[in-house]
Protein backbone atom coordinates (compact mmCIF):
# COMPACT_ATOMS: atom_id res chain seq x y z
CA UNK A 1 0.00 0.00 0.00
CA UNK A 2 2.35 2.96 -0.79
CA UNK A 3 -0.19 4.61 -2.61
CA UNK A 4 -3.78 5.37 -1.25
CA UNK A 5 -6.33 7.42 -2.80
CA UNK A 6 -9.14 8.43 -0.30
CA UNK A 7 -12.29 9.99 0.26
CA UNK A 8 -12.47 8.95 4.44
CA UNK A 9 -10.71 10.65 6.95
CA UNK A 10 -7.23 9.14 8.09
CA UNK A 11 -5.40 8.55 11.46
CA UNK A 12 -1.92 9.84 10.90
CA UNK A 13 -0.60 8.18 14.17
CA UNK A 14 -1.55 4.73 12.73
CA UNK A 15 -0.18 5.23 8.92
CA UNK A 16 3.12 6.37 10.63
CA UNK A 17 3.50 3.38 13.01
CA UNK A 18 2.04 0.72 10.14
CA UNK A 19 4.71 1.85 7.54
CA UNK A 20 7.33 1.98 10.33
CA UNK A 21 6.05 -1.19 11.38
CA UNK A 22 6.95 -2.78 8.24
CA UNK A 23 10.39 -1.41 7.67
CA UNK A 24 13.38 -3.48 8.14
CA UNK A 25 16.88 -1.93 8.35
CA UNK A 26 15.72 1.58 8.09
CA UNK A 27 17.61 4.86 10.42
CA UNK A 28 15.31 7.38 9.77
CA UNK A 29 11.72 7.68 9.21
CA UNK A 30 10.40 11.35 8.18
CA UNK A 31 6.38 11.84 8.33
CA UNK A 32 4.88 15.05 6.48
CA UNK A 33 0.63 15.66 6.92
CA UNK A 34 -0.97 18.51 5.46
CA UNK A 35 -3.97 19.95 7.41
CA UNK A 36 -6.85 22.43 5.91
CA UNK A 37 -6.13 25.68 7.03
CA UNK A 38 -8.79 28.34 7.95
CA UNK A 39 -8.84 31.64 5.43
CA UNK A 40 -7.70 34.84 7.28
CA UNK A 41 -10.17 36.69 6.01
CA UNK A 42 -12.92 35.28 6.31
CA UNK A 43 -14.88 31.22 7.38
CA UNK A 44 -13.88 28.58 5.38
CA UNK A 45 -17.12 26.10 5.14
CA UNK A 46 -15.65 23.57 3.02
CA UNK A 47 -12.25 22.57 0.86
CA UNK A 48 -13.25 20.61 -1.81
CA UNK A 49 -10.73 18.16 -3.54
CA UNK A 50 -11.28 17.14 -7.29
CA UNK A 51 -9.21 15.01 -8.86
CA UNK A 52 -8.67 12.52 -11.61
CA UNK A 53 -9.09 8.95 -10.88
CA UNK A 54 -7.03 6.77 -12.81
CA UNK A 55 -4.72 9.15 -13.69
CA UNK A 56 -4.10 9.75 -9.94
CA UNK A 57 -3.06 6.52 -8.92
CA UNK A 58 -0.43 5.92 -11.97
CA UNK A 59 1.55 10.21 -11.07
CA UNK A 60 1.36 9.21 -7.25
CA UNK A 61 2.81 6.05 -8.27
CA UNK A 62 5.63 7.55 -10.31
CA UNK A 63 6.21 10.05 -8.36
CA UNK A 64 7.04 7.82 -5.15
CA UNK A 65 8.97 5.52 -7.05
CA UNK A 66 11.18 8.46 -8.56
CA UNK A 67 11.96 8.88 -5.09
CA UNK A 68 12.60 5.77 -3.56
CA UNK A 69 15.56 5.72 -6.21
CA UNK A 70 16.79 9.16 -6.19
CA UNK A 71 17.55 9.27 -2.34
CA UNK A 72 17.67 5.61 -2.01
CA UNK A 73 14.14 5.04 0.06
CA UNK A 74 13.86 1.72 2.07
CA UNK A 75 10.27 2.42 1.39
CA UNK A 76 7.80 5.28 0.85
CA UNK A 77 3.78 6.42 0.96
CA UNK A 78 1.81 8.53 -0.07
CA UNK A 79 -2.02 9.29 1.01
CA UNK A 80 -4.14 11.83 -0.73
CA UNK A 81 -7.93 12.65 0.17
CA UNK A 82 -10.30 13.90 -2.20
CA UNK A 83 -13.99 15.33 -1.74
CA UNK A 84 -14.98 17.54 1.04
CA UNK A 85 -13.41 18.47 3.69
CA UNK A 86 -13.42 21.20 6.85
CA UNK A 87 -10.63 23.09 8.21
CA UNK A 88 -8.55 21.46 10.64
CA UNK A 89 -8.82 18.44 8.66
CA UNK A 90 -5.80 16.09 7.75
CA UNK A 91 -5.38 16.20 3.53
CA UNK A 92 -2.51 13.97 2.81
CA UNK A 93 0.45 12.49 4.38
CA UNK A 94 3.67 11.32 2.86
CA UNK A 95 6.26 8.94 4.53
CA UNK A 96 10.04 7.89 3.89
CA UNK A 97 12.07 5.86 5.29
CA UNK A 98 16.08 5.81 4.71
CA UNK A 99 19.14 4.48 6.14
CA UNK A 100 20.15 8.09 7.29
CA UNK A 101 18.22 11.45 8.05
CA UNK A 102 19.38 13.38 5.45
CA UNK A 103 17.96 10.77 2.32
CA UNK A 104 14.59 10.43 4.61
CA UNK A 105 14.24 14.34 4.88
CA UNK A 106 15.29 15.04 1.15
CA UNK A 107 12.98 12.63 0.09
CA UNK A 108 9.66 13.67 1.94
CA UNK A 109 10.42 17.10 0.36
CA UNK A 110 10.21 15.68 -2.83
CA UNK A 111 7.48 13.97 -2.67
CA UNK A 112 5.93 17.17 -1.61
CA UNK A 113 7.28 19.30 -4.34
CA UNK A 114 5.82 16.89 -6.51
CA UNK A 115 2.67 16.37 -5.49
CA UNK A 116 1.52 20.29 -5.02
CA UNK A 117 2.40 20.40 -8.53
CA UNK A 118 2.39 17.49 -11.07
CA UNK A 119 -0.35 15.11 -9.32
CA UNK A 120 -3.99 16.08 -11.04
CA UNK A 121 -5.73 17.37 -7.81
CA UNK A 122 -7.54 20.61 -7.73
CA UNK A 123 -8.54 21.90 -4.20
CA UNK A 124 -11.75 25.01 -3.86
CA UNK A 125 -12.52 26.72 -1.02
CA UNK A 126 -16.19 27.32 -0.07
CA UNK A 127 -17.03 30.50 1.68
CA UNK A 128 -20.03 32.09 2.45
CA UNK A 129 -19.17 34.23 -0.80
CA UNK A 130 -18.99 31.15 -2.74
CA UNK A 131 -16.56 28.72 -3.90
CA UNK A 132 -12.66 29.99 -5.10
CA UNK A 133 -10.53 27.55 -7.24
CA UNK A 134 -6.74 27.85 -5.45
CA UNK A 135 -4.55 29.00 -7.31
CA UNK A 136 -1.67 27.45 -8.28
CA UNK A 137 1.61 29.29 -6.45
CA UNK A 138 4.45 30.33 -8.65
CA UNK A 139 6.62 29.54 -5.62
CA UNK A 140 5.49 25.65 -6.14
CA UNK A 141 7.00 25.54 -9.72
CA UNK A 142 9.87 27.05 -8.55
CA UNK A 143 10.62 24.56 -5.48
CA UNK A 144 10.21 22.06 -8.32
CA UNK A 145 13.28 23.44 -10.19
CA UNK A 146 15.18 23.14 -7.56
CA UNK A 147 15.59 19.46 -8.25
CA UNK A 148 16.32 19.61 -12.00
CA UNK A 149 19.49 21.62 -11.22
CA UNK A 150 22.89 20.02 -10.83
CA UNK B 1 -13.51 8.67 -31.52
CA UNK B 2 -11.57 10.63 -28.61
CA UNK B 3 -12.53 11.04 -25.57
CA UNK B 4 -12.17 14.70 -23.58
CA UNK B 5 -12.33 15.33 -19.93
CA UNK B 6 -12.31 18.49 -18.25
CA UNK B 7 -11.46 19.18 -14.39
CA UNK B 8 -11.82 22.00 -11.97
CA UNK B 9 -12.45 25.52 -13.41
CA UNK B 10 -12.62 24.34 -17.25
CA UNK B 11 -15.67 21.80 -16.22
CA UNK B 12 -17.83 24.04 -14.80
CA UNK B 13 -17.21 26.46 -17.13
CA UNK B 14 -17.73 24.21 -20.25
CA UNK B 15 -20.61 22.67 -18.08
CA UNK B 16 -19.52 19.31 -18.95
CA UNK B 17 -16.76 16.68 -17.83
CA UNK B 18 -16.45 14.16 -20.57
CA UNK B 19 -17.39 14.25 -24.40
CA UNK B 20 -16.40 12.53 -27.51
CA UNK B 21 -15.43 13.82 -30.21
CA UNK B 22 -14.63 12.82 -33.94
CA UNK B 23 -11.24 14.43 -35.12
CA UNK B 24 -8.63 14.42 -37.48
CA UNK B 25 -6.66 16.62 -34.60
CA UNK B 26 -2.81 15.48 -34.97
CA UNK B 27 -1.19 17.50 -32.24
CA UNK B 28 -2.88 19.03 -28.67
CA UNK B 29 -3.11 22.31 -30.27
CA UNK B 30 -4.74 21.30 -33.37
CA UNK B 31 -7.52 20.00 -30.97
CA UNK B 32 -7.63 23.06 -29.03
CA UNK B 33 -8.30 25.04 -32.47
CA UNK B 34 -11.12 22.57 -32.98
CA UNK B 35 -12.68 23.10 -30.14
CA UNK B 36 -12.25 26.80 -30.08
CA UNK B 37 -14.69 26.78 -32.58
CA UNK B 38 -17.25 24.66 -30.82
CA UNK B 39 -18.98 27.62 -29.53
CA UNK B 40 -18.49 30.73 -26.98
CA UNK B 41 -17.76 28.80 -23.33
CA UNK B 42 -14.75 27.12 -25.45
CA UNK B 43 -13.15 30.36 -26.97
CA UNK B 44 -13.32 31.32 -23.39
CA UNK B 45 -11.88 28.48 -22.23
CA UNK B 46 -8.94 28.11 -24.28
CA UNK B 47 -8.05 31.75 -24.59
CA UNK B 48 -5.28 31.72 -22.44
CA UNK B 49 -3.05 28.51 -22.86
CA UNK B 50 -0.34 29.31 -20.49
CA UNK B 51 -3.33 29.15 -17.49
CA UNK B 52 -4.09 24.96 -18.79
CA UNK B 53 -2.18 21.67 -18.75
CA UNK B 54 -2.82 19.06 -20.64
CA UNK B 55 -3.00 15.12 -20.22
CA UNK B 56 -2.75 12.46 -22.88
CA UNK B 57 -4.13 9.48 -21.87
CA UNK B 58 -3.40 10.12 -18.42
CA UNK B 59 0.35 11.50 -18.93
CA UNK B 60 1.05 15.02 -18.76
CA UNK B 61 1.79 16.68 -22.16
CA UNK B 62 2.59 19.51 -24.02
CA UNK B 63 0.50 21.76 -27.10
CA UNK B 64 2.86 19.70 -29.84
CA UNK B 65 2.07 16.20 -28.13
CA UNK B 66 0.36 13.99 -30.73
CA UNK B 67 -2.85 12.47 -30.06
CA UNK B 68 -3.17 10.65 -33.42
CA UNK B 69 -3.22 7.54 -31.64
CA UNK B 70 -4.69 8.97 -27.91
CA UNK B 71 -7.82 7.30 -26.06
CA UNK B 72 -8.39 10.45 -24.05
CA UNK B 73 -7.10 14.00 -23.76
CA UNK B 74 -7.88 15.71 -20.59
CA UNK B 75 -7.75 19.61 -19.99
CA UNK B 76 -7.38 20.68 -16.35
CA UNK B 77 -5.82 24.02 -14.74
CA UNK B 78 -1.98 23.94 -13.36
CA UNK B 79 -2.17 21.08 -10.04
CA UNK B 80 -2.98 22.00 -6.65
CA UNK B 81 -2.52 19.07 -4.34
CA UNK B 82 -0.93 18.32 -1.40
CA UNK C 1 5.32 18.75 26.85
CA UNK C 2 7.46 20.08 24.33
CA UNK C 3 10.63 18.04 25.61
CA UNK C 4 10.91 14.89 27.13
CA UNK C 5 13.68 12.78 27.76
CA UNK C 6 12.98 8.93 28.71
CA UNK C 7 13.99 5.44 29.36
CA UNK C 8 10.74 3.88 28.23
CA UNK C 9 10.15 3.35 25.01
CA UNK C 10 7.22 5.64 22.60
CA UNK C 11 5.03 5.28 20.40
CA UNK C 12 5.66 7.66 17.03
CA UNK C 13 2.42 7.55 16.09
CA UNK C 14 0.85 8.32 19.23
CA UNK C 15 3.50 10.79 20.00
CA UNK C 16 2.84 12.40 16.50
CA UNK C 17 -1.58 12.44 17.03
CA UNK C 18 -1.16 13.63 20.44
CA UNK C 19 1.46 16.71 19.01
CA UNK C 20 -1.11 17.29 16.35
CA UNK C 21 -4.82 17.27 17.99
CA UNK C 22 -2.80 20.17 20.08
CA UNK C 23 -1.96 21.90 17.30
CA UNK C 24 -4.25 25.11 15.78
CA UNK C 25 -4.26 26.70 12.20
CA UNK C 26 -1.28 24.59 11.21
CA UNK C 27 -1.45 24.05 7.57
CA UNK C 28 1.86 21.29 8.20
CA UNK C 29 2.92 18.53 10.16
CA UNK C 30 6.82 16.97 10.04
CA UNK C 31 7.61 14.33 12.08
CA UNK C 32 11.13 12.48 12.35
CA UNK C 33 11.68 9.33 14.09
CA UNK C 34 15.14 8.03 14.70
CA UNK C 35 15.58 4.27 14.60
CA UNK C 36 18.78 2.10 16.10
CA UNK C 37 20.49 0.57 13.02
CA UNK C 38 22.26 -3.18 13.22
CA UNK C 39 25.82 -2.35 12.25
CA UNK C 40 26.72 -3.76 8.67
CA UNK C 41 29.58 -5.83 9.95
CA UNK C 42 28.82 -7.48 12.80
CA UNK C 43 25.92 -7.83 15.44
CA UNK C 44 24.69 -5.21 17.39
CA UNK C 45 23.55 -6.76 20.85
CA UNK C 46 22.45 -3.18 22.40
CA UNK C 47 23.21 0.70 21.89
CA UNK C 48 23.47 2.11 25.46
CA UNK C 49 22.58 6.20 25.57
CA UNK C 50 23.96 7.70 28.03
CA UNK C 51 23.44 11.58 28.62
CA UNK C 52 23.84 14.55 31.17
CA UNK C 53 20.87 15.05 33.04
CA UNK C 54 19.96 18.30 33.34
CA UNK C 55 21.90 19.91 30.97
CA UNK C 56 20.18 17.75 28.48
CA UNK C 57 16.78 19.14 29.60
CA UNK C 58 18.29 22.87 29.02
CA UNK C 59 19.99 21.78 25.70
CA UNK C 60 16.95 20.79 24.16
CA UNK C 61 14.40 23.56 25.74
CA UNK C 62 17.09 25.64 23.69
CA UNK C 63 17.17 24.05 20.77
CA UNK C 64 13.46 23.56 20.04
CA UNK C 65 12.91 27.25 21.36
CA UNK C 66 15.66 28.66 18.48
CA UNK C 67 13.95 26.63 15.86
CA UNK C 68 10.32 27.75 17.16
CA UNK C 69 11.47 31.26 16.85
CA UNK C 70 13.55 31.06 13.42
CA UNK C 71 10.77 28.96 11.55
CA UNK C 72 7.85 30.39 12.65
CA UNK C 73 6.22 27.47 14.02
CA UNK C 74 3.62 26.78 15.48
CA UNK C 75 4.68 24.34 17.88
CA UNK C 76 8.03 21.71 18.10
CA UNK C 77 8.24 18.63 20.22
CA UNK C 78 11.46 16.74 21.28
CA UNK C 79 11.27 13.21 22.57
CA UNK C 80 15.01 11.71 23.35
CA UNK C 81 15.36 8.34 24.80
CA UNK C 82 18.29 7.02 27.27
CA UNK C 83 20.04 3.80 28.44
CA UNK C 84 19.88 0.34 26.65
CA UNK C 85 18.24 0.14 23.57
CA UNK C 86 17.93 -2.46 20.49
CA UNK C 87 18.06 -2.55 16.79
CA UNK C 88 15.10 -1.58 15.34
CA UNK C 89 13.99 0.39 18.52
CA UNK C 90 12.91 4.08 18.01
CA UNK C 91 15.55 6.44 19.78
CA UNK C 92 14.13 10.28 18.96
CA UNK C 93 11.38 11.81 17.69
CA UNK C 94 10.65 15.53 16.57
CA UNK C 95 7.69 16.96 15.41
CA UNK C 96 6.85 20.44 14.02
CA UNK C 97 3.94 22.66 12.96
CA UNK C 98 3.83 25.57 10.93
CA UNK C 99 1.82 27.03 8.58
CA UNK C 100 3.64 26.32 5.61
CA UNK C 101 5.50 23.29 4.65
CA UNK C 102 8.73 24.61 4.17
CA UNK C 103 9.32 26.46 7.71
CA UNK C 104 7.74 22.59 8.91
CA UNK C 105 10.43 20.72 7.01
CA UNK C 106 13.13 23.15 7.98
CA UNK C 107 12.31 23.42 11.37
CA UNK C 108 12.81 19.74 11.76
CA UNK C 109 15.96 19.85 9.62
CA UNK C 110 17.28 21.90 12.15
CA UNK C 111 16.30 20.26 15.15
CA UNK C 112 18.06 16.84 14.36
CA UNK C 113 20.90 18.45 12.68
CA UNK C 114 21.60 20.89 16.39
CA UNK C 115 20.59 17.47 18.51
CA UNK C 116 22.88 15.26 16.57
CA UNK C 117 26.29 17.45 18.09
CA UNK C 118 24.84 20.00 20.36
CA UNK C 119 22.43 18.07 23.11
CA UNK C 120 24.81 16.41 25.23
CA UNK C 121 24.18 12.69 24.73
CA UNK C 122 26.45 9.84 23.68
CA UNK C 123 25.91 6.48 22.23
CA UNK C 124 27.74 3.61 22.89
CA UNK C 125 27.39 0.42 20.55
CA UNK C 126 27.57 -3.02 22.21
CA UNK C 127 28.35 -6.13 20.26
CA UNK C 128 30.28 -9.35 20.88
CA UNK C 129 33.51 -7.83 20.85
CA UNK C 130 32.68 -5.66 23.52
CA UNK C 131 31.49 -1.81 23.92
CA UNK C 132 32.73 0.87 20.87
CA UNK C 133 32.04 4.33 21.47
CA UNK C 134 30.09 6.25 18.31
CA UNK C 135 32.12 8.97 17.05
CA UNK C 136 30.95 12.06 16.27
CA UNK C 137 31.00 12.81 12.40
CA UNK C 138 32.42 15.39 10.38
CA UNK C 139 28.87 15.64 8.41
CA UNK C 140 27.18 16.29 11.26
CA UNK C 141 29.42 19.39 11.88
CA UNK C 142 29.21 20.39 8.23
CA UNK C 143 25.38 20.00 8.48
CA UNK C 144 25.19 22.72 11.72
CA UNK C 145 27.54 25.25 9.68
CA UNK C 146 25.04 25.89 7.15
CA UNK C 147 22.81 26.85 9.13
CA UNK C 148 24.85 30.35 10.34
CA UNK C 149 25.68 30.83 6.70
CA UNK C 150 23.23 33.33 4.86
CA UNK D 1 35.03 23.52 46.21
CA UNK D 2 33.85 23.04 42.10
CA UNK D 3 32.02 19.95 40.92
CA UNK D 4 33.60 18.32 38.22
CA UNK D 5 32.00 15.68 35.93
CA UNK D 6 32.84 13.22 32.99
CA UNK D 7 30.96 11.61 30.72
CA UNK D 8 31.18 8.63 28.25
CA UNK D 9 34.75 7.35 27.44
CA UNK D 10 36.31 10.11 29.93
CA UNK D 11 33.81 8.63 32.56
CA UNK D 12 35.30 5.36 32.06
CA UNK D 13 39.17 5.69 31.71
CA UNK D 14 39.35 7.81 34.76
CA UNK D 15 36.81 5.64 36.83
CA UNK D 16 34.98 8.63 38.04
CA UNK D 17 31.57 10.59 37.06
CA UNK D 18 32.01 12.88 39.60
CA UNK D 19 34.91 14.55 41.82
CA UNK D 20 34.89 17.90 43.77
CA UNK D 21 38.27 19.91 43.52
CA UNK D 22 39.37 23.03 45.41
CA UNK D 23 40.98 25.27 42.69
CA UNK D 24 42.41 28.50 41.99
CA UNK D 25 41.78 28.13 38.04
CA UNK D 26 40.41 30.46 36.57
CA UNK D 27 39.34 29.54 33.12
CA UNK D 28 39.04 26.04 31.93
CA UNK D 29 42.43 25.94 30.30
CA UNK D 30 43.97 26.68 33.62
CA UNK D 31 41.57 23.33 35.10
CA UNK D 32 42.99 20.97 32.42
CA UNK D 33 46.34 21.98 33.62
CA UNK D 34 46.05 20.96 37.21
CA UNK D 35 44.10 18.18 36.46
CA UNK D 36 46.70 17.06 34.00
CA UNK D 37 48.81 17.01 37.17
CA UNK D 38 46.88 14.22 39.07
CA UNK D 39 47.78 11.24 37.52
CA UNK D 40 48.24 9.24 34.35
CA UNK D 41 44.77 8.70 33.23
CA UNK D 42 44.20 12.42 33.59
CA UNK D 43 47.43 13.07 31.36
CA UNK D 44 45.94 10.81 28.58
CA UNK D 45 42.14 12.06 28.88
CA UNK D 46 43.50 15.50 28.34
CA UNK D 47 46.50 14.65 26.08
CA UNK D 48 44.09 15.63 23.03
CA UNK D 49 41.92 18.50 23.86
CA UNK D 50 40.57 18.80 20.39
CA UNK D 51 38.00 15.64 21.03
CA UNK D 52 37.14 16.84 24.61
CA UNK D 53 34.36 19.03 24.55
CA UNK D 54 33.81 21.08 28.18
CA UNK D 55 30.21 22.52 29.80
CA UNK D 56 30.02 25.01 32.38
CA UNK D 57 27.21 25.13 34.60
CA UNK D 58 25.49 23.06 32.18
CA UNK D 59 26.13 25.74 29.37
CA UNK D 60 28.37 24.57 26.65
CA UNK D 61 31.96 26.54 26.70
CA UNK D 62 35.70 26.51 25.86
CA UNK D 63 38.51 26.45 26.42
CA UNK D 64 38.66 30.37 27.43
CA UNK D 65 35.80 30.09 29.52
CA UNK D 66 36.11 31.61 32.83
CA UNK D 67 35.48 29.57 36.00
CA UNK D 68 35.76 31.84 38.92
CA UNK D 69 32.08 31.54 39.91
CA UNK D 70 31.39 28.22 38.58
CA UNK D 71 29.84 25.13 40.62
CA UNK D 72 30.42 22.62 37.79
CA UNK D 73 32.32 21.73 35.03
CA UNK D 74 31.50 18.93 33.09
CA UNK D 75 34.03 17.18 30.42
CA UNK D 76 32.84 15.02 27.63
CA UNK D 77 33.69 13.77 24.07
CA UNK D 78 31.90 15.50 20.69
CA UNK D 79 28.42 14.77 21.53
CA UNK D 80 26.43 11.89 19.40
CA UNK D 81 22.54 12.41 19.48
CA UNK D 82 19.58 11.84 17.49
Amino acid sequence: MTVLIQENSFDMGRVLNEFADRLSGAGAVVSFSGIVRDIATEDLRAMEIEHFPGMTERALLAIRDDAVARFFLIDALILHRFGTLTAGEAIMMVATAALHRTDAFDGAVYLMDYLKSRAPFWKKEITERGGRWVEAQERDEAALRRWSQG
Amino acid sequence: MLDIRYFAWLRERLGTERETVQTTAETVLDLVAELRGRGDAYAVVFADLAAIRVAVDQELGGLDTPISDAHEVAFFPPMTGG
